[in-house]
């Protein structure tokens, strides 16, 4: 069987997966590492959102050895022990999630953007997390929260 | 006194949980040993099982436990007619109805088992249109008829004040239809349950319900503690269960759950999986996969409803006659219910003196419909307020205009002969109109919401 | 060629079961450091139980919002509480849980009546501490308290509370009974454009009015007004499951090809929340999570009927529905004229 | 010797052998957005061997003397990002970009959009519109076809003895030329065509010079319309002309009826659309 040798938050592992797994099922099943949620396995929800060598992807559409090598960071690599990513800080002062199932996706899927375009248009916004589906809040707190955590982390905050 | 909490926007409670992901959802929970499910679901809308064979699947490497009708203790269920089987035993009355459970190594395994088993269904002919479903000679979703009878009468009626006398009234007559689809409440996450047997014979279930003790009843009965079930505990059950499980041996964990607006009421995941449990001794977990939510769990109902309004030239609905008929589906599941609230309720937020309503229950071979947000109200809104658009239309007038001259006031009845106390709508409606700048004549300005003058 | 409309819709809602019979119980108990648990089996699925039944504890207890742990999690431990549905829970629950923590509260009274030489009547719960009416000075921290019926008198220093409804059935020839708890009313204004050549309707922007009889939490309150507007939107225009209804043809199997609003779907969305009390609820609150996805659908319809002129009473509202109901019209007018 | 499940060949000589071995077993991964949802249905099937085509190096995009290659694992993301790409050749940017999701154009590549042949494939129909070649490559050497003869192709013809989609060949825009696209969805994030149109024509004054419209979603593949050569072909692109267009270029098409929309609808939008390209490049 296959070996994998992947970064997952900052720490290595090496294990031995099926040819056809997914990352997402990588993290979840032999990881436990439970943030990116399983809401389709078709790629069109985006409850499974990690950033892979930087870039946003779905972990359920994401063969695991196709990204051997690789560096992961799941919702849980997002603000490191203790601390809030300003993004993180944002979601919960702009009560950005309802039932919370979706908000792992979504900060994964903002922390993209920002990454990469620090100050966004409101549509750039609705743009970058349009493959990432919420049925509870509507969007309005989750977008109102990027754009907050776009301010705060122009001006450099967000500590837990 | 001043507020200290209530009345402030506090931080959600696991508001925290959610962002850090540190939240934990059933699918989330990991209990060594455990085993993968997954159902044989009937590939036909209408049929009757002539052959069910496990015994290839049951042999497959990695198979712990199949499951059939056979192995339900108490295999009918149901909120509030007891119609429904966790496993089919002989008729399926919908596409996806499931007939047998697996339980493996791995969901790989677990499939490979399904296509294993040897399924013979003699194909019927199904009915899907529910005006079709209500005539004489129609094919029978089930042997009792197709339309749920209330009483002696094959709709719920609820009127007040006296219909005809209203329409005699009427300067215009204003009919029309209106349909309203079937929704899938598509929450993000879908059906889980993860059933764990325990130490002295308990078992705890992981559960998505959005109402522990109101699914915990339904699992008892099925499990063979139902008031009025002789315990008929199979042989084939393996573990050393005591012969039934009641109220107390059963212990729901969950209370956070990734949405449901309504799809995580009925029974979906937790029969089987808990069947499965007591089968294989071995911790069991249930996820639907997409396709099965979007598929074969509860739904939207289809509503199709037809208003009739006896109203006068100077604006005032003076008779309101509603008809309903709720597509069902195969199942009563929560339907009669359903149709209750709607019949409630239906006729709108408006003074009505005169108002009759029938709503009929009509079972389709379709996926049984379910709660949702907005439960039997929300397509009679719909109705209504297309309605009074409409009405508004024939006489000219402004839809807001009609609206304020027939809104509901302190104590305006329902068609239930409820008599009505906060009511708000006219200065919500006044609200309205400043948010978006809509002129008001100062007449309608004035009203409140104050008990009309008899 | 894009035509604007504008459509409203009004809605009202009943807090809780139709049919009545349901109750929930509720359990809130002191810590020693003046803290409290809310024990009670009520689910959160994200419309903010967890949140606003701990806000309505610490108010009773005056205690802070972070000092009530909300327990709710196995029927093992936690009491009864019918579900999350029906718009029930911050009503039935809230009154439950307010009834929990009065009685907890009352224990504390009793218990500190005699060191601060009062009665427990007298007595009142605010800024975590147990302090006789109109005398301030005269107080006690409410850990001490708690410590003292505990450690001391080896009270249980708990309150239980409940609250149900009889069970409304109705009459079997007239359809009388009574299934009120109380109401809450909404307005809504919805605006759309048409594409007259597409078809396409794009939802351009909604306000809404709430009554809502007394806002918890209002940025909750809020959230679930904008998601279930957002959600009724999504059914006026893009959801079925039966696209071929009554034929079972073409049934979706995935959420990409069930299609519900996305991010870049929304439009302009402004709320408004208005308070009219309900005389039982707790501090006057109605139930709204359900009835927030009413009123969109039939404003999107009549705010295409202004735009177009035509009816269209069978959501979604597809861009094929516009086109064909147009083309209906046209064919009407030349017949006309 | 080939005991493994998943191989991820280095270079094209590997790639080649290893297809050629391999035979029917193979099943070429690039994006795996496709390929994943099948997995993902956790079926067994022991006896296919994933062969991982992303370490190729055929993630290109680079511009020579008026040519653009595009290597057939740069990723729709990629594409759409690409300063040149967006200059030289606009209509493929867009198309790109308008394709599922952010985190779907980061791993999804043109070539999976070609080889999936899907019936609104958006970036097939663009690449048709821009006369696109695509570049298959085995040990026997390279073959080059334009892309609608590479989807009307059975695959054992164009895809024999190890062969794999290498790049796409793409003439960029000059001035003269002018492009247009319209694509109607069911939403507006992260949604499939119902229908697609776009097009590319070098414009004399208002004279229509090689024109290349392609409709998407109107047949089994994305085509090339043959009524709008006919009727535009070196003549002024007058409103009558492109009415016409809008109505003849019917007889092409073979809507289907599905979720998404009818055939009646997709025929009245497709003209609507065809006009409405038209007009872009009027």
């Amino acid at each position: 069987m296959p070996l994998l040798e992947i970064k997952v938050n900052g720490r290595d592992h090496q294990l031995v997966v099926d040819a056809t797994a997914s990352l997402l099922t990588v993290l979840r099943e032999h990881l436990h590492i439970t943030g990116p949620k399983v809401g389709c396995e078709t790629g069109d929800c985006g409850a499974c959102s990690v950033l892979v060598d930087g870039k946003l992807r779905r972990a359920c559409l994401t063969n695991a050895l196709s990204v051997q090598g690789a560096d992961v960071v799941t919702v849980e690599g997002v603000g490191g022990s203790g601390r809030l990513h300003p993004i993180q800080k944002a979601f919960y002062e702009n009560h950005a999630s309802q039932c919370g199932f979706c908000t792992p996706g979504m900060i994964m899927a903002s922390k993209a953007l920002l990454d990469e375009n620090p100050n966004p248009t409101e549509m750039e916004i609705k743009e970058a997390l349009a493959g990432n589906l919420c049925r509870c809040t509507g969007y309005i707190n989750i977008i109102r929260a990027v754009k907050d955590a776009a301010e705060k982390m122009a001006h450099g905050g967000g500590d837990r | 006194m001043t507020l200290k909490n209530v009345g402030k926007s506090k931080p959600r409670y696991n508001g925290l949980g959610h962002v850090t992901g540190e939240a934990r959802y059933v699918d989330d929970i990991f209990v060594p040993g455990t085993l993968a499910v997954k159902a044989l679901r009937s590939p036909v809308h209408k049929g009757i099982i002539r052959k069910l064979d496990i015994s290839k699947a049951e042999k497959l490497p990695g198979v712990y436990g199949v499951i059939t009708a056979a192995d339900v203790p108490c295999n009918t269920y149901g909120y509030l007619t007891l119609d429904q089987a966790v496993l089919a035993d002989k008729a399926v009355r919908f596409m996806g109805e499931p007939i047998a459970a697996v339980a493996a190594d791995t969901v790989e395994i677990a499939n490979e088992a399904l296509d294993l088993i040897g399924l013979d269904i003699e194909q019927q002919t199904p009915v899907f249109d529910p005006l079709e479903a209500m005539k004489p000679d129609a094919p029978k979703v089930r042997p009792e008829g197709n339309v749920l009878m209330v009483g002696n009468r094959p709709y719920r009626l609820v009127y007040n004040g006296d219909i005809e006398k209203g329409f005699a009234q009427a300067d215009e007559i204003v009919e029309n239809e209106f349909f309203f689809p079937s929704q899938e409440h598509a929450p993000m996450e879908t059906q889980v349950s993860l059933a764990v047997p325990e130490n002295n014979s308990r078992l705890t279930i992981y559960t998505v319900t959005q109402g522990m003790y109101f699914l915990l009843k339904q699992l008892q009965r099925i499990l063979g503690q139902g008031d009025d079930v002789s315990h008929r505990w199979s042989e084939r059950m393996q573990y050393s269960f005591r012969g039934h499980l009641g109220f107390c041996d059963i212990k729901y964990v969950g209370g956070n759950v990734g949405g449901a607006f309504g799809g995580k009421t009925e029974l979906h995941a937790d029969g089987i999986a808990a069947l499965l449990a007591l089968k294989t001794g071995r911790p069991c977990k249930w996820r639907w996969t997409r396709e099965e939510e979007m598929l074969y769990s509860a739904r939207h109902s289809p509503w199709r409803m037809t208003f009739k309004d006896g109203v006068t030239k100077d604006g005032r609905i003076v008779a309101r006659k509603v008809f309903s008929v709720h597509d069902a589906g195969a199942y009563t599941g929560l339907s009669s219910y359903v149709v209750d609230k709607h019949a409630f309720y239906v006729a709108g937020p408006y003074y009505l003196p005169n108002v009759e309503v029938k709503c009929s229950v009509v079972y389709t071979n379709r996926v049984p419909t379910g709660a949702i947000r907005g439960f039997g109200v929300t397509p009679g809104t719909y109705a209504c307020e297309i309605q009074m658009n409409m009405i508004a239309e024939r006489l000219g007038m402004d839809p807001w205009e009609l609206r304020f001259i027939n809104a509901m006031r302190n104590g305006d009845q329902l068609a239930t002969r409820t008599k009505l106390e906060s009511v708000y709508l006219l200065e919500t409606m006044k609200k309205l109109a400043e948010v978006v700048n809509h002129p008001l004549d100062e007449k309608y300005a004035a009203l409140t919401s104050d008990p009309r003058e008899a | 060629m894009k035509k604007r409309g504008k459509g409203i819709a009004m809605a009202f809602y009943p807090t809780g079961m139709g049919g009545g019979g349901d109750f929930t119980n509720a359990v809130v108990k002191i810590k020693p450091d003046g803290t409290a648990d809310l024990i009670i089996g009520s689910v959160e699925l994200g419309q903010g139980v967890s949140t606003v039944l701990p806000q309505m504890v610490a108010e009773v207890l005056g205690i802070e919002y972070e000092q009530v742990k909300f327990i709710n999690d196995n029927t093992d431990a936690c009491p009864i509480c019918f579900g999350s549905f029906a718009s029930r829970v911050t009503y039935f629950a809230g009154n439950a849980a307010v009834e929990a923590a009065t009685n907890a509260r009352q224990k504390l009274f009793e218990i500190a009546a005699p060191d601060l030489d009062a009665p427990p009547e007298l007595l009142e719960a605010v800024d975590g501490m147990i302090r006789v009416k109109g005398r301030p000075e005269k107080s006690l921290p409410i850990g001490q308290v708690a410590m003292k019926g505990l450690y001391e008198l080896h009270e249980f220093v708990v309150g239980t509370g409940t609250f149900g409804r009889p069970r409304s059935i109705p009459d079997p020839e007239t359809g009388a009974c009574n299934p009120l708890v109380t109401m809450a009313w909404a307005a809504t204004q919805i605006e759309v454009e048409v594409d007259t050549e597409t078809g396409v309707v794009k939802i351009l922007d909604s306000k809404s009015v709430y009554d809502v009889g007394k806002a918890i939490n209002p940025e909750l309150v809020k959230g679930q007004v904008e998601g279930g507007a957002i959600m009724g939107m999504s059914w006026a225009i893009l959801e079925n499951l039966y696209p071929d209804y009554p034929s079972p043809k073409f049934q979706p199997r995935s959420l990409g090809e069930y299609m519900i609003s996305t991010a870049m779907d929304i439009p302009e969305i402004e709320t408004v929340i208005v308070e009219c009390p309900s005389p039982e609820g707790p501090w006057g609150a109605k139930g709204i999570g359900e009835m927030t996805a009413n009123p969109p659908a039939p404003a999107v319809v009549n705010a295409v009927h202004d735009a177009i002129g035509v009816w269209i009473t069978d959501i979604p509202i597809t861009p094929e529905k516009v086109l064909r109901a147009l083309e209906k019209k046209k064919g009407a007018e030349r017949n006309g004229a | 010797m080939l005991n493994e499940t998943f191989y991820s060949p280095g270079d094209l000589g590997q790639a080649w052998s290893l297809l050629s071995d391999l035979g029917d077993k193979a099943i070429i991964i690039a994006g795996g957005t496709d390929l994943m949802v099948r997995f993902n249905r956790h079926r067994r099937k022991r006896s296919e061997i994933l062969v991982y085509v992303g370490k190729l190096g055929l993630n290109v995009i680079e511009e020579t003397d008026g040519q653009m290659v595009i290597g057939a694992c740069a990723s729709l993301a990629d594409i759409t990002a690409s300063t040149v790409v967006r200059q030289k050749l606009p209509l493929l940017a867009r198309a790109c970009g308008e394709m599922a999701s952010p985190a779907v154009r980061n791993a999804a590549t043109l070539g999976g959009n070609l080889v999936t042949n899907a019936r609104t494939a958006d970036g097939v129909a663009a690449l048709m519109a821009l006369g696109a070649v695509v570049v298959t490559a085995s040990a026997a050497g390279e073959t080059r076809m334009p892309v609608e003869q590479f989807v009307s192709t059975p695959r054992r013809q164009k895809l024999a003895n190890g062969g794999i989609v290498k790049q796409f060949e793409i003439p960029c825009l000059t001035a003269d030329e002018k492009w247009g696209w319209e694509k109607l969805k069911q939403r507006q994030g992260d949604s499939r065509s119902i229908l697609s149109v776009s097009v590319r024509a070098r414009m004399e004054g208002d004279i229509c010079r090689s024109i290349r419209l392609v409709l998407g979603g109107m047949a089994a593949n994305p085509f090339v319309s043959k009524t709008a050569v006919q009727l535009l072909e070196g003549r002024p692109l007058s409103p009558n002309l492109v009415d016409r267009v809008a109505e003849e270029i019917l007889s092409e098409t073979d809507a289907g009826t599905d979720a998404r929309a009818t055939a009646w609808y997709r025929e009245k939008a497709a003209q609507v659309l065809v006009r409405r390209v038209l007009t872009q490049i009027a």
